[in-house]
């Protein structure tokens, strides 16, 4: 019922979107080129949408997101955890794990290309690249900010180390986990469409570069709000996980 | 119709037949980054030959389609992209003309390495060669290289790869050929990588990088663009008439400085490609630079209906304003 | 009945405290704690009762001193001065939490769980999370959490605080019933005089800057303790010197 | 050895075992140069770039651009975070909004943006602050919202105005989550002004990043991204400094057992 | 001296859980608080303590009744069951922190409150940040908190609960003295019977499921109080009665 009254707010955002995008383009005299109608970009959306192939690209670039996103959540985690637990390990490492992050990933993507093959690897490895680093951030910081009882408990309790990330670190950095998959997502719809736009076949990110080198304005904007569809459908099964896991934190006891 | 326009100066319409008495800024938008080839629009702007004719040109890069886009949309008043981007744009309506067709011939080239077994278009059988995309013209100038040598697209595994990776993805092997720029032969054989090329422009005629402006600047400022026009011939001039090395010496200092070092070779490409093959042409010889010989731009459009590149054909007339001057 | 189940000897533990002070929160801590014994900690404030806690538990470590641990401190059993439940496990799964951790989820253990359960008055409340109960039944809770598996050793930091005075007293006796039947070594925080006189075999009475042992009253009341001891001279003697001792 | 020994010694190490590797790799697999140059060769490119007429220009132009933007990115961030923590119905409004703009692939508007804002520093800006906005606003949410029930009902019993929550329970308690959203965005701030600078520009690291594509000059691409890493390692470095100033307190600060 | 402060009229409050279970957490609650009354608050565990000093402090909001205050609901201080201190202020900017959120920092405030810390014995650990707290301290900071600013009401919630026995009695007898001298009108829960009989003029006994008032005792022993009167055959007396209703 909640989720119905969500949709219902999203559809009138959109709907006042559109609204405003069509008097602007009307009031202002905006050639098509810059920015099409609404009406011809939602013909455009159709036309995609009743050919076989948008779905194609759509799952090619779906399926990218997803495998890189459960590998880059696992990675992310994992070495999170472990400059977390070794002291050592964050001194020896997180220099470079910065500067490996702050590094503009989208200028490197010609550059993953001839390092991993055009094939799959190279786009896998961007998006990797894109939702590692706010992941393991989290880990960092739910690990570092279980409380002194805490962790006594655990060591009362005994608990194995699985056991430790299972029942009490993993929960304790989900608030913080999940905040970063929220931008990490983002990241990630933008390193698919960034490594398809360099090499590729298919997928969203090519139907991008095709249509703005043949100057398809209308079907150009059907690609970037197919892309959108794309993340919207992440965000909302992020969120979806989101209230699954987090309902027993402070941040969701609004109403 | 959008946020900033950098030039207000320019909307200001210039007395009909006059030379414009006080200096106009002007932004020329050109394909790529800075690199030595623009040297005729570099050095029209340090000999002066600009401001000769009233003219401060500013120089801002980006990708052909951006281009023709803040051309149209006069973010730019001049744009300097290549021939083909500019037909596909003018077939979906956006409102630019040609004003000066620069290179008189087309870029393309499939190049490979030797020694891959590939020695004339028949051995590209079976081959995997990229392309940017299958919208842009190198994808068309492959077709019709296999075309004319009987076979087609079929018979070889074309490959996307973008324009930032093509040329390491030949390099490093990922495919055995390219449809790209001509000038990447020169390069990496400088570079030391053994290749050779089949010029797309002896199957399909095409052009280069060509000035463009919109439509309305053009009904509008005529006389700068014929203004601008004057200063770039006479910048071509001045290169091919004795000053090539003066010309890649100053471009290489004072704009494309990451060329350092590649003085030599650029001067080569400019004697050997640029000047003979580029710039100048039978029709050049009789009607100045940047002439446009409007049954070779036709053959060009009508080729991209061909093959379905773009939807409707339309006459070069409509695109191109020869003999501006 | 009387070998030893702990030995601390001369433990000693300094904290350096943000601002550079220091403060000597034990001192010359001297004690055989015996196998099954129930030992009372009580004293004001500040004395160090927790950090004496803390350091049996070897969640911190005494600057200096030794414990020596007769068997092994592996099955200890923890109550916080909090609660310190996990806010994403329900009642239950919070006070079943040890058992699943230590793979000890039998028959027996689980029926034990829900009688324990049933003893803190927490029926109907085991699928209630944590932020849906009282202060006192969240102490409950906790206590239920410590007594699932069964520890030899039970370590309780003031378990009673946020209870009122009749829940107090049944879980006291709940309590001494475990004890006796599991023959527990329990060592109870308390800050009530006559909780400590009721429960224990032993008292330990501490008092604070420097935190160190004032006097250790043995309680010489027979086994099973009942309510009506309270009543008792010699009970009230035992609160009255306890009283006396701590000043 | 104290710690900052022991520190820089795993530091350089790490380095060393990096170089030996890349080294090794190239030598081994006959790596030709133009696809991966060996760490000597590329060091002495790096100097030579580095040290190329114009490097201060574009060096300058993209701290400026990253700089601007950032700032803008995080004031507005935290703004329309505390508002919406606050305030369920802002939320609602708002949220749709937030949500669809920030899902929109940067990388597939931008180009709008140079068309909107122009070929200059505004559009990047712009750019960059539309990056750095969403991972503060979303960790400041998370952090506002985390204050506990308690807390919010001390001040509530004590009539604490807006600014006195905001600024001595709200901030501090949620410090840790906005400052890992503040690291979050040193690194997107600079993808950013990077793609705004890569679509259309005339100088600046991203259009070295173009420059360096166009003429096949890996060391140039290498030598911009490595300049790019720098600068956000140190926005990064800052950020960190400020956290540890102002996060004494924290419990992470703490050691753990 | 007998004018209403607080009016209670038939106070529900129902909690609904996340397992969609009902919890009557209160049923039909009324009661006049008099100004400068002092009332405690005594019940088992979950009787709902806690949730009408919420309510009254308007913190929650009754399912149905109406809650009538006769001046201002604005003045009032809080005791929380557990301290609530803020981990990044040290003790003395916790206690100065409402001082310093209502502008009240006059000389005089400030010198009470130094006073008031003194008392609470914190002398010494001003600079300690609440993580080198024992229990009992952190508890003691609050309580002067709530306070330093002179509240015309206080609702306290166990506010010694995690006291030891002389700590918790010199408290009381210090809030007894603030009370007279001041006015207050005060609503404290306790676990303590006797500690409700020796502070107060009223105590109220709640019992749970649904929770409501059982009885409402009046303590007639004269004011000030001392340690003496607990062992007047009165007091006494008043104790007995009230463990009698409790169960
Ligand atoms: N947020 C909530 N959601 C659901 N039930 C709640 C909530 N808060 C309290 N309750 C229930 O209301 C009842 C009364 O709780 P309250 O905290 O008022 O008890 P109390 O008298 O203060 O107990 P204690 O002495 O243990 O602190 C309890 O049964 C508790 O489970
Ligand atoms: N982490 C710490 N850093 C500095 N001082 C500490 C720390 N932990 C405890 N102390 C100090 O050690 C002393 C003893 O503390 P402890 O918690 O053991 O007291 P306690 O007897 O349990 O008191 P209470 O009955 O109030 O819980 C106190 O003076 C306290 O300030
Ligand atoms: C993202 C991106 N898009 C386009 C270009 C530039 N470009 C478009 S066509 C072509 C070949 C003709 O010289 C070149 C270089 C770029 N560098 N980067
Ligand atoms: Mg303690
Ligand atoms: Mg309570």
């Amino acid at each position: 019922m909640l989720r119905l009254r969500q949709v219902g707010e999203y559809l009138a955002a959109i709907l006042f979107l559109v609204l405003v995008w069509y008097v602007y383009v009307v009031a202002f005299d905006v050639p098509a080129f810059i920015v099409p109608l609404p009406a011809d970009v939602g013909k455009a959306l159709i036309e995609m949408f009743s050919t076989q192939d948008l779905m194609h690209h759509f799952l090619v670039t779906s399926g990218e997101v997803l495998a890189g996103f459960v590998l880059g959540i696992v990675f992310g985690y994992a070495i999170g955890y472990l400059i977390g637990k070794f002291k050592f390990l964050e001194d020896a490492l997180m220099p470079y794990i910065l500067l490996a992050q702050t590094a503009p990933k989208i200028a490197l993507a010609p550059l993953f290309v001839i390092w991993f093959g055009l094939g799959f690897t190279s786009k896998l490895m961007l998006i990797i690249s894109m939702v590692f680093f706010p992941v393991m951030l989290g880990a960092i910081f739910g690990l570092k900010s279980v409380t002194y009882n805490l962790k006594c408990l655990m060591q009362i309790t005994g608990l194995n180390w699985w056991q430790k990330i299972v029942q009490v670190e993993l929960p304790h950095s989900l608030p913080q986990i999940f905040a970063g998959l929220k931008v990490g997502m983002v990241q990630a719809v933008i390193a698919a469409i960034v490594a398809e736009w360099i090499s590729g076949e298919s997928g969203l990110g090519y139907l991008l570069v095709f249509n703005s080198t043949t100057y398809n304005s209308p079907m150009l904007f059907a690609s970037i709000i197919y892309t959108i569809v794309v993340g919207i459908i992440f965000y909302a099964l992020i969120s979806f996980l989101e209230n699954r896991f987090l309902f027993w934190h402070d941040s969701k006891q609004m109403k | 119709a959008c946020g900033a326009k950098p030039n207000d100066t320019a909307q200001t319409p210039a007395a009909g037949g006059e030379k414009p008495k006080e200096i106009q800024k002007v932004t020329v938008q050109m394909d790529g980054a800075a690199v030595p080839y623009y040297a005729p629009m570099y050095v029209a702007k340090e000999q002066g030959f600009f401001k000769e004719q009233g003219l401060d040109v500013d120089f801002v890069y980006a990708d052909a389609a951006s281009i023709v886009k803040n051309v149209a949309a006069d973010n730019v008043q001049f744009g300097f992209p290549n021939a083909d981007a500019v037909i596909t744009a003018k077939s979906q309506g956006i409102p630019v003309k040609v004003v000066h067709t620069t290179y008189q011939r087309g870029l393309g080239a499939t190049i490979f390495k030797k020694g891959k077994g590939i020695t004339s278009p028949k051995d590209l059988k079976g081959k995997t060669v990229a392309v940017t995309s299958f919208g842009s013209p190198n994808y068309i100038q492959l077709q019709v290289l296999l075309e004319k040598n009987g076979m087609n697209i079929k018979d070889v595994n074309a490959k996307i790869v973008g324009t930032g990776a093509i040329v390491n993805a030949l390099v490093s092997d990922e495919v055995d050929a390219i449809t790209f720029s001509m000038l990447r032969t020169v390069e990496l054989k400088n570079s030391g990588v053994d290749v050779d090329e089949i010029r797309s422009d002896d199957f399909l005629p095409s052009f280069g990088n060509v000035v463009v402006t919109s439509d309305k600047y053009l009904s509008t400022n005529k006389n700068t663009v014929i203004a601008f026009n004057k200063a770039l011939n006479q910048s071509l001039d001045y290169i091919i008439k004795g000053n090539v090395k003066a010309a890649v010496d100053m471009s290489i200092k004072k704009y494309a400085t990451s060329s350092e070092g590649k003085q030599e070779i650029t001067e080569k490409i400019f004697n050997d490609v640029f000047i003979p093959y580029l710039w100048q042409s039978d029709l050049t010889k009789k009607d100045g630079y940047g002439a446009a010989d409007m049954a070779r731009w036709q053959t060009s459009i009508d080729t991209q209906k061909t093959f379905d590149i773009i939807k409707t054909t339309f006459k070069a007339e409509d695109l191109v304003v020869p003999n501006l001057k | 009945m009387s070998t030893t189940a702990i030995r601390i000897e001369d433990v000693n533990k300094i904290y350096k405290a943000s601002d550079g002070r220091e403060v000597q929160a034990l001192t010359h801590i001297d004690l055989n704690v015996k196998k099954s014994e129930f030992i009372s900690i009580i004293g004001p404030s500040g004395c160090g009762k927790s950090t004496l806690l803390r350091i049996l538990a070897n969640l911190d470590t005494p600057s200096s001193g030794s414990i020596t641990w007769e068997k092994s401190a592996d099955n200890i059993g923890f109550v916080f001065q909090d609660a310190t439940l996990l806010p994403w496990k329900t009642v239950y799964q919070n006070a079943k939490f040890p058992l699943e951790v230590k793979k000890l989820e039998t028959k027996e253990n689980m029926e034990n769980l829900d009688k324990l359960l049933e003893l803190a008055g927490l029926k109907g409340f085991e699928k209630a999370y944590p932020r849906e109960l009282s202060g006192g039944m969240r102490q409950r809770v906790a206590i239920v959490r410590a007594l699932s598996y069964n520890p030899d050793v039970l370590l309780m930091d003031e378990p009673f605080g946020a209870l009122d005075a009749l829940t107090r007293d049944k879980m006291g006796i709940e309590l001494l019933r475990i004890w006796t039947e599991t023959k527990k070594t329990i060592l109870f925080v308390t800050h009530s005089i006559s909780e400590a006189a009721f429960l224990s075999d032993r008292v330990i009475v501490m008092s604070p800057r420097p935190g160190k042992i004032d006097e250790i009253i043995d309680i010489d009341l027979p086994h099973p303790r009942t309510v009506e001891m309270k009543e008792t001279i010699e009970f009230v003697n035992y609160v009255k010197k306890l009283r006396e001792v701590l000043g | 050895m104290n710690y900052f020994g022991r520190k820089s010694f795993l530091v350089i190490l790490t380095l060393l075992v990096f170089v030996g590797l890349w080294q090794a790799y190239v030598s081994v697999f006959h790596i030709p140069v133009q696809i991966l140059p060996g760490p000597a060769l590329f060091v002495s490119k790096f100097l030579k770039i580095l040290t190329m007429g114009d490097m201060g220009t574009h060096i300058g132009i993209t701290l400026y651009e990253i700089f601007i933007g950032f700032l803008i990115g995080c004031v507005l961030g935290l703004l329309f975070g505390y508002l919406l923590a606050k305030s369920v119905l802002l939320e609602r409004l708002f949220n749709p909004y937030i949500v669809l703009v920030q899902i929109a692939p940067k990388i597939s508007i931008a180009p709008l943006f140079l068309l909107w804002f122009g070929l200059g520093a505004t559009s990047k800006i712009a750019l960059v602050i539309l990056v750095v906005f969403f991972p503060i606003m979303v960790n400041t949410i998370v952090g506002i919202r985390s204050v506990e029930k308690n807390m919010q009902d001390l001040l509530h019993i004590l009539k604490a105005n807006r600014w006195q929550r905001f600024w001595t329970v709200e901030i501090p308690y949620s410090l840790p989550s906005i400052m890992s959203g503040v690291k979050v965005s040193t690194t997107y701030a600079i993808t950013g002004a990077v793609i705004g600078e890569m679509i259309g520009a005339k100088a600046g690291l991203g259009y070295l990043v173009i420059l360096g594509s166009e003429t096949y000059d890996i060391n140039m691409i290498l030598t911009a991204v490595l300049l790019l890493s720098v600068i956000g390692l140190l926005l990064y470095m800052l950020s960190n400094m400020l956290e540890k100033r102002l996060l004494r307190w924290h419990e992470s600060q703490e050691l753990i057992l």
